[in-house]
């Protein structure tokens, strides 16, 4: 099944530019794919020096990311991410301090825009992919504009969750989008190990529509995402979009890919950078330039420094935030449990 | 006051909970046209809709995630679970995203979710369908769970548990569905999450039970009256969270002992009532606390079940035994 | 997705008679069918009679079940059913007598054939299907003769375990068979609420052959079933096969389908009885007639009437069965609680 | 003898039960080419092969659900979870298929199937890779249970979970992995299943613990020594079947009694343990038989898990207060 494609690996566009996309928001586009591509240097460094717990890279699947959130309408749709999706949670608003923090394992990481319209990132494989559909449909019966993304991987598309999610997205005529970031690897198990299926056509299977995409394409992400966000919007259901793609680094940092990825597999699929791609055909349209770039870089870099900043500032975990938010009233065992807490930590100190 | 059994309390309370706020819906497997298989839901889809109740696929993990997403969009879900031992093909979201979300976000994701699910054997139904599972959904953090054992309550605690902002499991008893019968109070009815009930006061032994086996000890209380113990059952009602100081309150009092549950006993919420009372009643103890339970074995075939749940004559010995310890 | 078909409505063949289907094979199914209509009608009234528990009727479904367990060979397959395969069972040789106990809830009914090659019947809806997976590898890694069979039903299909397993059975080349009874009904629930999709077309999706087929239509299944099982023991891994077919009776004795079913659609499915279609061709080839019905009916009623007379004969339900092979060993703390109830037994006693 | 970490000796061990039994096979997620996330398996697919050493897709309910079959099938599978807080994608498979077989198929169908799942907590790993998740398992009639705490010990635990006929769940300390280190025996080595281990002596308080608990447990032990109080150290080992005899043994002796574990408090196995003592021991009992774990909140954010996860400080005063009763 040959994936959707709008930009060819040359960087040519072989089909019209979609609606919506003028000369900003590609930049705009442009710049949070680079911003990407170093944030992955810079929290890799920052994991060296002990400041993240470990942090997935996504480099390589910039464009499946960025592609399919820039079509959607942030103001009114809902993203529910998997681990791995850090460039749409920045663009639904998540500070990147507060995401580096969520990687550090500070509590203060685990807070989420006020608008709440970001999900939690999700530990469990595929386990949000219901959530997903729960609110998806729920926004319908409560007449909410919008709709919903759900992004995770190609080896939890393996997971129970995920075959029940989009079953119950198609009765349910959930305005859903699931985004499968099939980008190779389930940490070190390659896809032909994962399925010998073709993860799109498991649409089919369910009933709702289904669309494979090539995910170092951010053109035909976009494309493919705003109209299966338009079918999702005008009642026309729930939409598979499997994004071809590529992980280009560790799984994390605590993962050695070279124990078992192809060094030629894997110089091959950096042939087909999706910034690459991206900006040879923005250049050749003349929106982009070394100038444009230089900036961006700049932009980016300063967003990094003072997300660093804020991370620096955020002061020790406050202890006390254990016992908070498990309900909305403390019952009076976890009261006692408290105390005992507090008169421990007394006497350890 | 209207006598009811447990199954039309239940049926009468969602149907006026749903008239009362319009978010509430319930969804699961045979909820809609049919009514549940066990009519608890019978007559919701005719007065409310296919939007509110919802005939679901059969995929319990499907319907808890999809609950909770519902949830965060604003619905105030009802999930059946058709039965208790299939709560287990949806345990990764009971256990770790129903009853986490709030926490994860710091509050910014709470989930008003009812799950309903009967449970409890001696109803000659298959494993799974009879088996008590309350202990493994206990340890998981963040879930309330209630059993009630009289209509009353069954109205009360599920008034309570679908008003309440965070996730309750509802546990109902499959023997007591329709044998179960006694008046529950008219108009706006909650039961306290979280605290016992002294179904029957006593003096010299507590009896700790809840759904379906409250019944049983009261059963076995006025047989061990009629021997001169006067045996008090205290309703637990609530696993989650425990009336520590209700229980505790009891036991300091007769200085005795016995739960009754009818799981198997290796780490059944038994154990931790045990674990509890030892604690908080140490010194007012007068003989060991006797567990009845289940046994370590697999729900066995039905015709075997009696021998397996405890029963009036189990928990009448284990009250003569603690009595004269 | 048009089924697949050799027998038309009217009990024409439209296509070639499978092989190694000979007179007698063809007068074998056609028992079996009759069998499992009249089985219906005696456990019915055995419930009816407070003997058996609930009891779930297959009737409607003679074709799917019958078919494709003809199609396999006994002696070397293993089937891993749900309920509702009662024939399949049988067909493996499990007495009737212990089917019937086992409806009852008597311990004697979980016996299963000495052989081997058939598993418990399943209570939780598709948890049997990764068994069937790993039995179907297992026989392929220990070089055994032989595939898998394993039926569930629409409503079955929906289960994440339904989907892990298929996608597991892609990637091992496990030699196992998926029969999805797609009775139009999971309980009250209608297939149009159970899933938008095709579900044969879920096997595209996971990498394994598909089949749509009439499952009111004896001799495609066997046709589909017999193909299906030469690609399993030649190593051409797993498929999926639905049988479109229709409930005609209730769910169980425990259920009322007139509050559910459309009277009129249920007229309408019994005029595809696959009994009767099958009946009419076999006739027409003059490899049945009235004398062979009656002969046929004569031999089912005297097993069912046997099986009757072993069921009665069983004796009430030994307790200490229930304390019997939960481990090969009796750890001590199961033996103190065996003590504790033998104590308990005699006191009420 | 050689001084093996953990990782090391189980390594060690389940190669030399592949090289034993060719029907011996491991499956599970990155088992395979990369050997394990913590390289458990490091090696194994080179010397056994594709067919023997599977990398699975990420299905925990399928991985289970396959072992099933293929011990059906006469090969004697090893799983890995690649953590126990995905256990519960297969919670219906390994509580409800997994230990029922046998008793279900009269013992027809045992299953030799061994599961192994690295948990534990204080490595800075998220929520749902730390959790402890023990008693959840426990509850479920027809599984074994081990949790070895020493090298020696994941050797001898494992060799007898792989030759044992029925299922066990083995569960590995995340902490211990790299952090324990000692002599494992030459040779075929197994340790029952079922027997406590005294891991070390005392007269005054026991503390029962299990997996890295007792590395905890021993160090309080030796803090609480330089106060005079002398404590046993009980290595529980084997949760499910759990060793009553020896344990209250012990406690009989010491009159005294400590349980430590990692869970939520709430149903968690220590309540298991306290609900045995008592009725075992309980006129020998001196003071109430306290019990540290996890609170009754969701595993926090890692940066505040050793608020959560007990210590030696937690234990020490615990052991303190009981000596002092
Ligand atoms: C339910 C569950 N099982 C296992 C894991 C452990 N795990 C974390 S990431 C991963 C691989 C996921 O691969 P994929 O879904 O393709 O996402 P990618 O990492 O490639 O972005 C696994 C197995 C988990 N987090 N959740
Ligand atoms: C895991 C699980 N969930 C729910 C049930 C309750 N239940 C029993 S039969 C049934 C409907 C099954 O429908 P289908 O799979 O189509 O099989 P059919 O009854 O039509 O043969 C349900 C929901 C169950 N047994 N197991
Ligand atoms: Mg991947
Ligand atoms: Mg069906």
């Amino acid at each position: 099944m040959e994936p959707y494609r709008l930009l060819d690996p040359e960087g040519r566009l072989t089909g019209d530019l979609p609606d919506g996309l003028d000369a900003d928001r590609l930049a705009g586009m442009m710049r949070l794919m680079l911003l990407g591509r170093r944030l992955d240097e810079k929290a890799i460094a920052l994991q060296r020096r002990g400041k993240l717990g470990t942090y997935a890279p996504l480099s390589g699947q910039e464009a499946a990311s960025v592609g399919s959130s820039f079509a959607m309408d942030t103001d009114v749709d809902r993203l529910v991410p998997q681990y791995r999706e850090q460039l749409a949670m920045l663009h639904w608003g998540l500070p990147l301090g507060t995401y580096l923090l969520q990687r550090y394992g500070h509590p203060k990481g685990a807070r989420l825009p006020e608008h709440g319209r970001l999900y939690p990132q999700q530990v469990a494989l595929a386990a949000h992919a219901p959530h997903a559909v729960g609110l998806a449909w729920g926004m319908r019966l409560r007449g909410e504009p919008g709709a919903v993304i759900c992004h995770f991987g190609d080896g939890a598309s393996s997971e129970g969750d995920a075959h029940e999610a989009m079953n119950l997205a198609g009765v349910t005529d959930a305005p859903v989008i699931f985004v499968i970031q099939n980008n190779g690897w389930a940490i070190s198990v390659p896809i032909a190990s994962q399925t010998r299926g073709v993860i799109a056509r498991r649409a089919e299977g369910v009933g709702i529509a289904g669309r494979r995409v090539d995910g170092n394409d951010v053109l035909a992400m976009y494309a493919a995402t705003a109209e299966a966000r338009r079918r999702a919007v005008e009642g026309g259901g729930a939409t598979l979009i499997e994004a071809v793609t590529y992980r280009l680094g560790a799984h994390t940092t605590a993962d050695d890919p070279t124990k078992y990825v192809d060094a030629a597999e894997l110089e091959d699929a950096r042939t087909r950078d999706p910034l690459v791609r991206f900006r040879t055909w923005m250049t050749a349209e003349g929106l982009w330039d070394d100038e444009r770039e230089q900036a961006a870089i700049a932009w980016v870099d300063e967003r990094i420094e003072e997300a660093v900043v804020e991370f620096d500032a955020a002061g020790p975990a406050d202890p006390a935030a254990m016992f908070e938010h498990v309900f909305a009233d403390e019952p009076p065992r976890l009261a006692r449990q408290r105390a005992e807490y507090e008169a421990a930590r007394e006497l350890g100190s | 006051m209207t006598t009811q059994s447990m199954i039309e309390a239940i049926r009468a309370t969602l149907e006026d909970e749903m008239a009362r706020d319009e978010r509430v819906m319930v969804l699961g497997e045979d909820v809609g046209t049919q009514g549940g298989v066990f009519r608890a839901t019978e007559g919701l889809k005719q007065r409310f809709g296919a939007d509110r109740v919802v005939d679901t696929p059969v995929a319990e993990a499907g319907i808890i995630g999809a609950s909770i997403g519902l949830a965060t969009a604003g619905m105030v879900p009802v999930a059946e679970l058709q039965f208790l031992g299939f709560a287990h093909q949806a345990f990764h979201q009971i256990g770790f995203q129903l009853g986490r979300f709030r926490y994860r976000t710091l509050g910014a994701f709470p989930l008003q979710v009812t799950i309903r699910a009967p449970y409890g054997g001696a109803v000659h139904a298959p494993e799974l369908h009879s088996d008590a599972f309350e202990a493994m959904l206990a340890n998981a953090p963040g879930l309330k769970i209630v059993a009630p054992s009289t209509a009353a309550d069954a109205r009360g605690l599920l008034t309570a548990a679908i008003r309440d902002p965070d996730p309750v499991i509802y546990l109902e008893p499959l023997r007591g569905y329709r044998l179960v019968r006694d008046d529950v109070p008219d108009g706006d009815h909650l039961t306290p999450i979280g605290a016992v009930r002294i179904a029957r006061p006593g003096t010299d032994v507590t009896v700790l039970a809840w759904s379906f086996q409250v019944v049983n000890a009261l059963e076995a209380a006025e047989l061990a009256a009629e021997e001169g113990i006067d045996v008090e059952v205290v309703d637990i009602r609530s696993l989650v969270p425990l009336d520590e100081a209700g229980i505790a309150a009891s036991v300091t009092r007769t200085g005795r002992c016995v739960v009754v549950e009818e799981a198997p006993r290796t780490a059944g919420f038994g154990a931790e009532l045990v674990a509890t009372v030892q604690e908080l009643c140490f010194l007012d103890l007068e003989a060991p606390i006797v567990r009845l339970s289940g046994w370590d074995t697999p729900y066995p075939m039905p015709l075997l079940e009696r021998d397996y749940v405890p029963d009036t004559a189990r928990i009448l010995d284990a009250v003569r035994r603690t009595a004269a310890y």
